[in-house]
């Protein structure tokens, strides 16, 4: 967060403070083991994620989780600790005893709640938005329980409160290709490609996203699009925090809009939205 | 609490005595000892100085509703009371209608017999998670907060003996066993016009008072309830020779609880455990 | 005092090689209340009857156990054997001492003492057996059908061609059901209005069917035989009897709403009849519709703007057949017997979200297209886009679309889409040369006569492509559909790029068929599906003695099958209504009024409805059993703390005595 | 002079009988007091009010077999039970060995009942006066005292070095043959019992008030079990019935109680006492009326030991001032 | 009682499954240890509780109930009322000092006759193992 996602780090910080949620870091995060662990040790890939529900719990606080794989890992493991044998094994490989009693939130859901009041200083009147929350956001939906898994809806709801219009589109939870994104790149650009020549179509101004990873391929890679695939354009990718923060009042710089690598400014600038 | 509780108590049953809501009033009055508690019927208005209520008001009042049918008839109960009356509702074998029920939220009752009282409550209070009314017209007292669920430790400290331990505890349990029918008397889910104990034909148990008619006259006693019993354990407490009833009464409770979570007497359209079921429940038969 | 007679059987060798017959004839001989004790070669041959009926009478015995085979084999033989000998057939007990004693058991000492207590529990059994009577009760000879699809009409006419009357309820304002709302049919792609029409107007011109269309049946009593049903008759504002069914009125009527018999593909005026070639012909008011009577309501109130008064329709009737004083009615009838044949729905797509949830237009159901390709449908039989109303020319199928599908709730088969899935690849063929279809299946299942040849003809003369795989996601992409899915015979994901997608909806029962299951105390499965008797030897009957089930209310089938299960189902009620009287079986059971609390218990576990309060003299609420509809099961006895009701045939007293000779000797 | 025997003169003499005879004392059988076979002296319970189930059960058992019916070649032979057991009763209070005497009335009276005779034949009754009458008793209204030896066989009051010892009849004598006893002038003391029950002219006011609405409201509390009556000393109700095991049939009588709702009914299912009140009346007629009448006596002691038992607290003293004042009512009403 | 040696067991057999296939066993001769006496009954729902209570109060080692299936019982609903009788009383048996082993409930179809012969087999066994009651 701190490093390729500062973006979103930033911005949602910034958005955060505006509406006065309150954020605390945990002192002693782990990686959730997302994409490494829970192919190989399936033990680990519960105790990683374990250890830091055990702080949130600890601290007596709801997790709210800004990246979307983790969220996921978050939730699977809450998920399978409702099994007393594995909350056990668990629990030992832990070190400690654990618990289910823990909120985890993916941080979308957390500022998307109507009832924190957005006091909107430039409305995003004219912007067309297609929101897009990947895979892992939405399912499987009996262990994230978070919206509908095919039209999820709280993203697009929050960017018409914003003043932005949310096209109704098809792909907003298709993968991305991030599960592959080091080793499968043709994959990553073909699943990326459709999703954004599909909001394109349909007329987006430009992609929000709620997780880094969705936002490092849709937004990194539209070159080599251009180059293997014959994507004639660009399609900006912003953090939904960005847009939250570019209607709260914050200048494009204090939301790093400028750090994009697909610059999302020009458009921007078009929409008289800078 | 025992004198302003009596004092509403008295009011109201005047109220109701003297609009003619009701023709009678079962409350309690103070017993020949001068201090314990005992079920008393007033009919007039000036009587109803008579009414008490102290933490000796043990009697669960709503089996004398038994004996009312058809006469509008005003009750006293407590939590645990309450609860039976939700019983005969859900049987019925009481009328709403002709009820007047005052319910009271439940302080506790003592030990005691008669001319002697102990400050210690009752082993029923020391389980009871229902000091407030589930059923009332008139509330005497403040609601409480329930404690924490039963723990049912008196069951498994039975538990812990063996089997063989077991069948020698309620065969010296048998062995005093009187058959008086106090425990069946007093209890508001018994009100068979023939008790299958009585009955000559089928003769399900046999004239003997001897230890192995006494345990199936108390096995289905007990099974009679299962599902149905509220806890009051006015069973327990009418023994003349001590029999520990609700070790029995709770057993089967403790499985209803777990297997079909119910709980007797919770609501008037409840159905008893044993008149439904479940399609695809998992309960260790047959399987 | 009883003269008991016991004999028993050495069924050759069978028993007697292994029980010591006559020790156990000896110990009978010193057993309470036996009089008479003897041995038989073979006792269910006539010379083993005849010994029985001969010592009957020469030994004055007044009841008799037969220690013999297992009761299930003989006990009605038997029982005509000492009826014969003029002694009340109820009066006998057989001991089971082959199947449950000499067949399984081998040292001849312990199988003989087993054989001796048998026949001592018997002996105590039989001794408190009573004479018992079966009774007679009459039957109405009228069948009431609920629902009049292709199985309802087919039971109905079967039936009233028998000479029965019929009482067919339809609660839409016309019979036909979802057949009339198919185009062809497979696998002989007959057109379905053209062989369902007929049978529609036999209805309604049948002298023994009474046709009551726009109705509901409320509730049933009573019991085979003798039902009694509550019967609501909608109110039609249409008197029937004046009305012509010219259409001059639904063709004046301004309303337009959208159609249910078209899916909503097409409208129809507030006045209507559901489609051409309805039966009964002559249109129903739709009141929530009819500008008038939204007026009238609006009337009452006066809240909101006040809506144009019409009354178009009744103004151009030329008969003035419009009756807006009709009110609901309700209706009762007697009835011997009842068919529900209440039919199927189609199963609701949108919770496919991958599907597109029911956002795009372009993604139909299968029965959609079905009203699309009919000549008579909305659009006039031409196959065009519900979006645009172009001519697709990539049709995209997927099947198992509410089948075979656990995630839904939905993991049975509909049995019928494979087969109508293939008639629409042929049919969209043939409509138009430069279609191409695409089919997304698991299995082709094409089990029925000429079935497969029909699937195969789809794929290969008409060019069907089909992929074995499931569809992941269809999404709009400008005015097509992209269909992402997997051809898992290749295993390579597939993009096809659709102008119309169908999907192959599967079956589910009618709405509020579980509603009608239990007015009817019928049992019916999660899906809400009824259950019959037993699946395989009693197909179209059900645990309610006099009620009847068939078609797809019962699981998913198809026409033929449907005609086939309603002509059975006929032939069961005729069998049924055919009896000048009912006989009851004796064994039920019965309430002491004396011991009877009033608790009901015994009505609560009671499987059969079988049981109903009374009041006493003395003014007590008791129960009372209607020994038509009990069956003898004995549930009631054991959920009776006080022991009020006892099972006939297997009394407390009786199982008490056996345990006790058991254990007492 | 008073003799008197030594607290552990007399456990030694105990347990010599204990040897050769069974004896029944009160002894502690958990929380309860009641009187039971001891095989030691220890077991035996000096210091108590009174048990909680009256000694009647030795002589007429909660349970017993009067005969034994075997088929016998064609036939029915028959065994009357018979009592061959020698009984010690150590430690009966006075109330309950009048409870026993008064007793004798309905059962010896002719035709006998063999078993009671029987039973009280081989039974040698021990008596222990009381030191302190508990709050429940009343047998001084009853016509009775703590010390009132009358109806045992040797009567024991505590005094300071041991018991003082009344020898009442010879099988009280025998039994105390060879028994070392100290003389000593010590007088027992004597205990009073300072409940005043108005017993006097009951039978009279309990005639005069029989149809009095009394009974039924005083009914309306009584929940009709039978605990007054099994622990009541005179109470005497039975059942009989037949059980038949392995061929043989016992006829067995059984403790019953009038309290119980159809005890009283006949054949075609009429109860003449079906209501709570007639049913409550006839315990306290018998009582009070009917025993006097019969046999001359009061059929109650003043043990006092429904008083405590009964679950609802109908207690008879309380109803025999009721009985008395309602009775002088009527009397004056109808004068 | 006529079981010399071993242990007398009792049972309650509902004729449309459990007795067929005790018949069932008898038609494949099937055997089991003669120490079972068979009491029929039209369901398992007609098996009182207190016929079991009385089995064991007059002596009886063991009692074995047996109906259809759960799902396949003739009058739909009498196995699933049975269980929950059941499952209670054996609970309450248990606190009281007869063993749930002495009371076995089991589904017995009418085509499992070998089956039945094996339930009853280990049943009798497990018995004769724990014992005759009256001599505990």
């Amino acid at each position: 967060m701190h490093a390729t996602a500062a973006e979103y780090d930033v911005s949602t910080r910034l958005v955060c403070q505006k509406l006065g949620v309150e954020l605390r870091e945990l002192e002693d995060w782990v990686c959730c083991g997302a994409s490494a662990a829970h192919s190989t040790d399936h033990l680990l890939s519960l105790a990683l994620p374990a250890h830091t529900l055990k702080q949130a719990e600890e601290k007596g606080l709801p997790l709210a989780v800004p990246c979307a794989m983790c969220f996921s890992r978050l939730k699977f493991t809450l998920h399978e600790l409702e099994n007393k044998d594995t909350l056990a094994l668990v629990s030992g490989a832990v070190g400690k005893e654990l618990s289910t009693a823990v909120t985890v939130k993916p941080m979308l859901q957390v500022l998307a709640d109507e009832d924190i009041p957005l006091p909107i200083a430039k409305p995003l009147s004219g912007l067309k938005v297609a929101c897009y929350y990947g895979c892992l956001l939405v399912r499987p939906p009996e262990v994230v329980g978070f919206d509908d898994a095919e039209n999820p809806q709280t993203m697009d709801h929050l960017i018409e409160r914003l003043g932005a219009e949310a096209i109704d589109w098809g792909l907003k939870t298709s993968c991305c290709g991030a599960g592959v994104a080091f080793a499968r790149l043709d994959v990553v650009l073909k699943l990326s490609h459709r999703i954004l020549s599909l909001a394109q179509k349909s007329g987006a101004d430009c992609v929000a996203v709620a997780c880094p990873m969705c936002h490092a391929n849709l937004d990194m890679y539209q070159k080599d699009m251009t180059v293997k695939l014959g994507w004639k354009t660009e399609l900006p990718v912003l953090y939904f925090t960005q847009l939250m923060g570019l209607s709260l009042g914050f200048s494009p710089k204090e939301l790093l809009l400028d750090k994009h690598i697909t610059n999302p400014l020009p458009m921007l600038r078009e929409k008289k939205l800078t | 609490m025992g004198s302003d509780f009596t004092q509403q108590i008295r009011d109201k049953a005047k109220e109701l005595l003297e609009k003619g809501t009701v023709e009678c009033v079962i409350g309690y009055e103070t017993g020949s000892d001068g201090f314990s508690a005992r079920p008393a019927f007033i009919y007039e208005p000036a009587e109803v100085e008579r009414l008490v209520f102290d933490n000796t008001c043990s009697h669960n009042l709503v089996k004398y509703l038994l004996n009312k049918k058809g006469k509008p008839t005003a009750v006293i109960v407590k939590g645990c009371d309450s609860r039976s009356l939700n019983l005969l509702l859900s049987e019925k074998q009481i009328d709403r209608d002709n009820i007047f029920i005052i319910g009271v939220v439940c302080p506790g009752v003592v030990e005691w017999g008669w001319n002697n009282r102990s400050d210690q409550l009752q082993i029923r209070c020391n389980w009871c998670r229902q000091h407030n009314p589930v059923i009332y017209d008139f509330l005497v007292g403040e609601p409480v907060t329930e404690g924490p669920p039963d723990d049912f430790a008196d069951i498994a400290a039975m538990e812990t003996k063996s089997t063989e331990e077991r069948e020698a505890f309620w065969r010296e349990q048998a062995e005093h066993c009187v058959r008086c029918y106090a425990c069946r008397q007093a209890c508001p889910g018994c009100y068979c016009i023939d008790c299958f104990v009585e009955q000559l034909d089928p003769e399900w148990v046999g004239i003997r008072i001897a230890p192995e008619e006494n345990l199936m006259w108390n096995t289905i006693r007990a099974f009679h309830l299962a599902g149905r019993c509220i806890s009051c354990n006015e069973c327990e407490r009418v023994c003349p020779v001590n029999i520990p009833l609700s070790l029995l009464n709770r057993r089967i409770e403790r499985e209803v609880l777990g297997l079909f979570d119910y709980r007797a007497g919770m609501s008037e359209d409840a159905v008893a455990p044993l008149i439904t079921f479940m399609k695809d429940e998992k309960l260790g038969i047959g399987e | 005092m009883s003269r008991i007679g016991v004999f028993v059987c050495h069924c050759g060798t069978n028993i007697g090689g292994v029980v010591n017959v006559p020790e156990v004839v000896e110990a009978a001989r010193h057993m309470p209340l036996v009089a008479y004790a003897d041995a038989n070669k073979y006792t269910c041959s006539e010379v083993g009857q005849a010994s029985i009926r001969d010592a009957i009478r020469e030994q004055r015995l007044d009841r008799v156990v037969i220690a013999s085979c297992s009761p299930r084999m003989h006990e009605n033989t038997f029982r005509r054997t000492v009826a014969a000998a003029g002694l009340n057939p109820y009066l006998l007990e057989i001991s089971n001492i082959r199947e449950h004693c000499s067949w399984v058991h081998s040292d001849s000492k312990d199988a003989t003492a087993k054989a001796i207590d048998l026949v001592r529990m018997a002996v105590a059994k039989v001794a408190r057996h009573e004479s018992l009577l079966p009774k007679q009760v009459g039957l109405t000879k009228r069948a009431l059908i609920i629902g009049g699809g292709i199985t309802g009409i087919q039971a109905a006419l079967d039936i009233a061609s028998a000479g029965h009357e019929v009482v067919l309820v339809e609660k839409e304002p016309s019979i036909g059901g979802r057949m009339s709302q198919l185009d062809k049919t497979f696998p002989t792609l007959d057109c379905s209005a053209c062989i369902l029409t007929p049978k529609m107007v036999d209805v309604a011109q049948h002298p023994n069917i009474t046709l009551l269309t726009y109705s509901e049946v409320k509730e049933v009593r009573g019991f085979v035989g003798n039902f009694e049903v509550d019967i609501l008759k909608k109110a039609k504002m249409v008197d029937y009897v004046k009305c012509t069914g010219c259409g001059t009125c639904w063709q004046a009527c301004p309303e337009r709403i959208p159609s249910e018999f078209d899916m909503g593909l097409g409208s129809r005026p507030a006045i209507y009849i559901p489609f051409a070639q309805a039966v009964p012909n002559k249109p129903v008011i739709d009141i929530a519709n009819c500008r008038y009577e939204k007026y009238l309501k609006w009337k009452e109130t006066e809240e909101g703007p006040e809506p144009p008064q019409c009354r178009i329709c009744e103004g151009v009737c030329p008969t003035e057949a419009i009756d807006r004083s009709q009110k609901d009615e309700i209706i009762t009838e007697k009835f011997g017997a009842v068919v529900v044949t209440t039919g199927f729905k189609t199963f609701d797509h949108s919770v496919y979200g991958e599907y597109g949830g029911g956002r795009y237009p372009d993604v139909i159901s299968s029965l959609e297209l079905e009203r699309l390709m009919s000549a008579a449908g909305p659009t006039g039989g031409e196959v065009l886009r519900p979006s645009d109303g172009s001519h697709p020319k990539n049709v995209v199928f997927i099947q198992c679309v509410g089948s075979r599908d656990d995630k839904v709730g939905r993991p049975y088969c509909s049995k019928v889409c494979c087969m109508y899935t293939a008639k629409h690849a042929i049919m969209l063929r043939e409509h138009d040369h430069e279609v191409q279809c695409y089919v997304f299946y698991i299995d082709v299942r094409a089990g029925g006569k000429d079935f497969e040849e029909f699937a195969r003809r789809a794929q290969d003369e008409t060019g069907a492509l089909y992929l074995r795989g499931r569809v992941s996601q269809i999404y709009q992409e400008g005015k097509n559909l992209k269909v992402l899915g997997e051809d898992s015979l290749i295993g390579r994901p597939v993009e096809i790029e659709a102008d119309l997608v169908v999907l192959a909806t599967g079956m589910e029962p009618s709405d509020n068929a579980d509603l009608i299951a239990q007015k009817l105390n019928i049992s019916y499965n999660t899906y809400n599906f009824l259950i019959e008797a037993h699946p395989k030897l009693r197909p179209v009957e059900t645990q309610t003695d006099g009620i009847f089930v068939a078609g797809t209310c019962v699981g998913p089938r198809d026409i033929p099958d449907c005609v086939a299960h309603g002509g059975a189902a006929a032939a069961k009620v005729v069998a049924l209504l055919s009896q000048d009287s009912l006989t009851t079986d004796p064994l039920t059971s019965i309430v002491d009024p004396m011991k009877c609390v009033g608790c009901f218990a015994c009505k609560e576990v009671c499987p059969f409805n079988a049981i109903d309060e009374q009041v006493t003299r003395d003014k007590r609420t008791i129960a009372s059993i209607n020994e038509s509809l009990c069956k003898g099961c004995g549930l009631c006895v054991v959920a009776c703390r006080p022991g009020a009701v006892n099972l006939r045939g297997f009394t407390s007293q009786q199982l008490l005595s056996e345990v006790l000779t058991l254990v007492r000797g | 002079m008073t003799k008197i025997i030594g607290k552990n003169e007399l456990e030694s003499w105990l347990s010599g009988i204990m040897k050769e005879r069974t004896v029944f004392a009160p002894t502690r059988v958990d929380d309860l007091i009641l009187f039971r076979p001891v095989q030691s002296a220890d077991e035996i319970v000096f210091d108590y009010e009174n048990t909680n189930l009256s000694p009647k059960e030795l002589f007429f058992p909660k349970t017993e077999t009067l005969f034994t019916a075997v088929p016998k070649d064609g036939d029915i032979e028959l065994t009357p039970t018979t009592v061959d057991q020698e009984v010690i009763l150590f430690g009966i209070r006075p109330c309950d060995a009048r409870g026993i005497a008064i007793l004798d009335g309905p059962f010896l009276d002719e035709p006998a009942d063999s078993l009671w005779s029987q039973h009280r034949e081989k039974t040698t009754m021990i008596g222990l006066s009381c030191t302190k009458p508990a709050p429940q008793c009343f047998c001084t209204s009853m016509g009775s005292a703590p010390n009132d030896a009358s109806n045992v066989d040797i009567m024991l009051t505590q005094v300071e070095d041991g018991y003082a010892v009344e020898t009442i009849t010879e099988k009280g004598e025998k039994l105390l043959q060879g028994v070392e006893l100290r003389e000593s002038d010590v007088q027992p003391p004597v205990p009073t019992c300072d409940v005043n029950i108005p017993a006097e002219g009951i039978v009279e006011a309990i005639t005069k008030m029989f149809d009095d609405p009394y009974w039924s409201r005083l009914a309306d509390r009584c929940i009709h079990c039978n605990v007054c009556a099994y622990v009541c000393p005179t109470c005497y109700c039975f059942d009989i019935r037949d059980r038949t095991d392995k061929g043989k049939t016992e006829r067995i009588r059984t403790w019953e109680s009038c309290q119980s709702k159809g005890f009283t009914r006949i054949a075609g299912g009429y109860d003449p006492r079906a209501d709570k009140g007639t049913r409550l009346r006839q315990r306290f007629c018998h009582k009070l009326l009917y025993f006097p009448q019969q046999f001359g006596a009061l059929g109650c002691v003043g043990c006092g030991r429904c008083v405590i038992a009964c679950p609802v607290n109908i207690d008879i003293r309380e109803i025999i001032s009721d009985v008395q004042k309602i009775g002088a009512e009527v009397g004056q009403g109808s004068n | 009682m006529s079981v010399d040696n071993g242990p007398l067991i009792i049972g309650f057999l509902c004729n449309w499954c459990s007795y067929a296939g005790a018949d069932m066993a008898g038609t494949s001769r099937a055997a089991y240890p003669a120490n079972i006496r068979i009491i029929r009954v039209p369901c398992s729902g007609r098996v009182d509780p207190l016929l079991i209570v009385k089995c064991f109060e007059e002596g009886a080692d063991a009692v074995l109930v047996a109906g259809c299936h759960p799902g396949d019982c003739h009058y739909n609903e009498g196995n699933y009322y049975s269980r929950r009788r059941f499952a209670l009383l054996r609970a309450l048996l248990d606190f009281m000092g007869i063993e749930k082993e002495r009371f076995q409930v089991e589904w017995v179809s009418a085509s499992e006759g070998k089956r039945f012969a094996k339930i009853v087999t280990k049943f009798t066994e497990e018995m004769i193992e724990r014992g005759s009651r009256k001599a505990s």
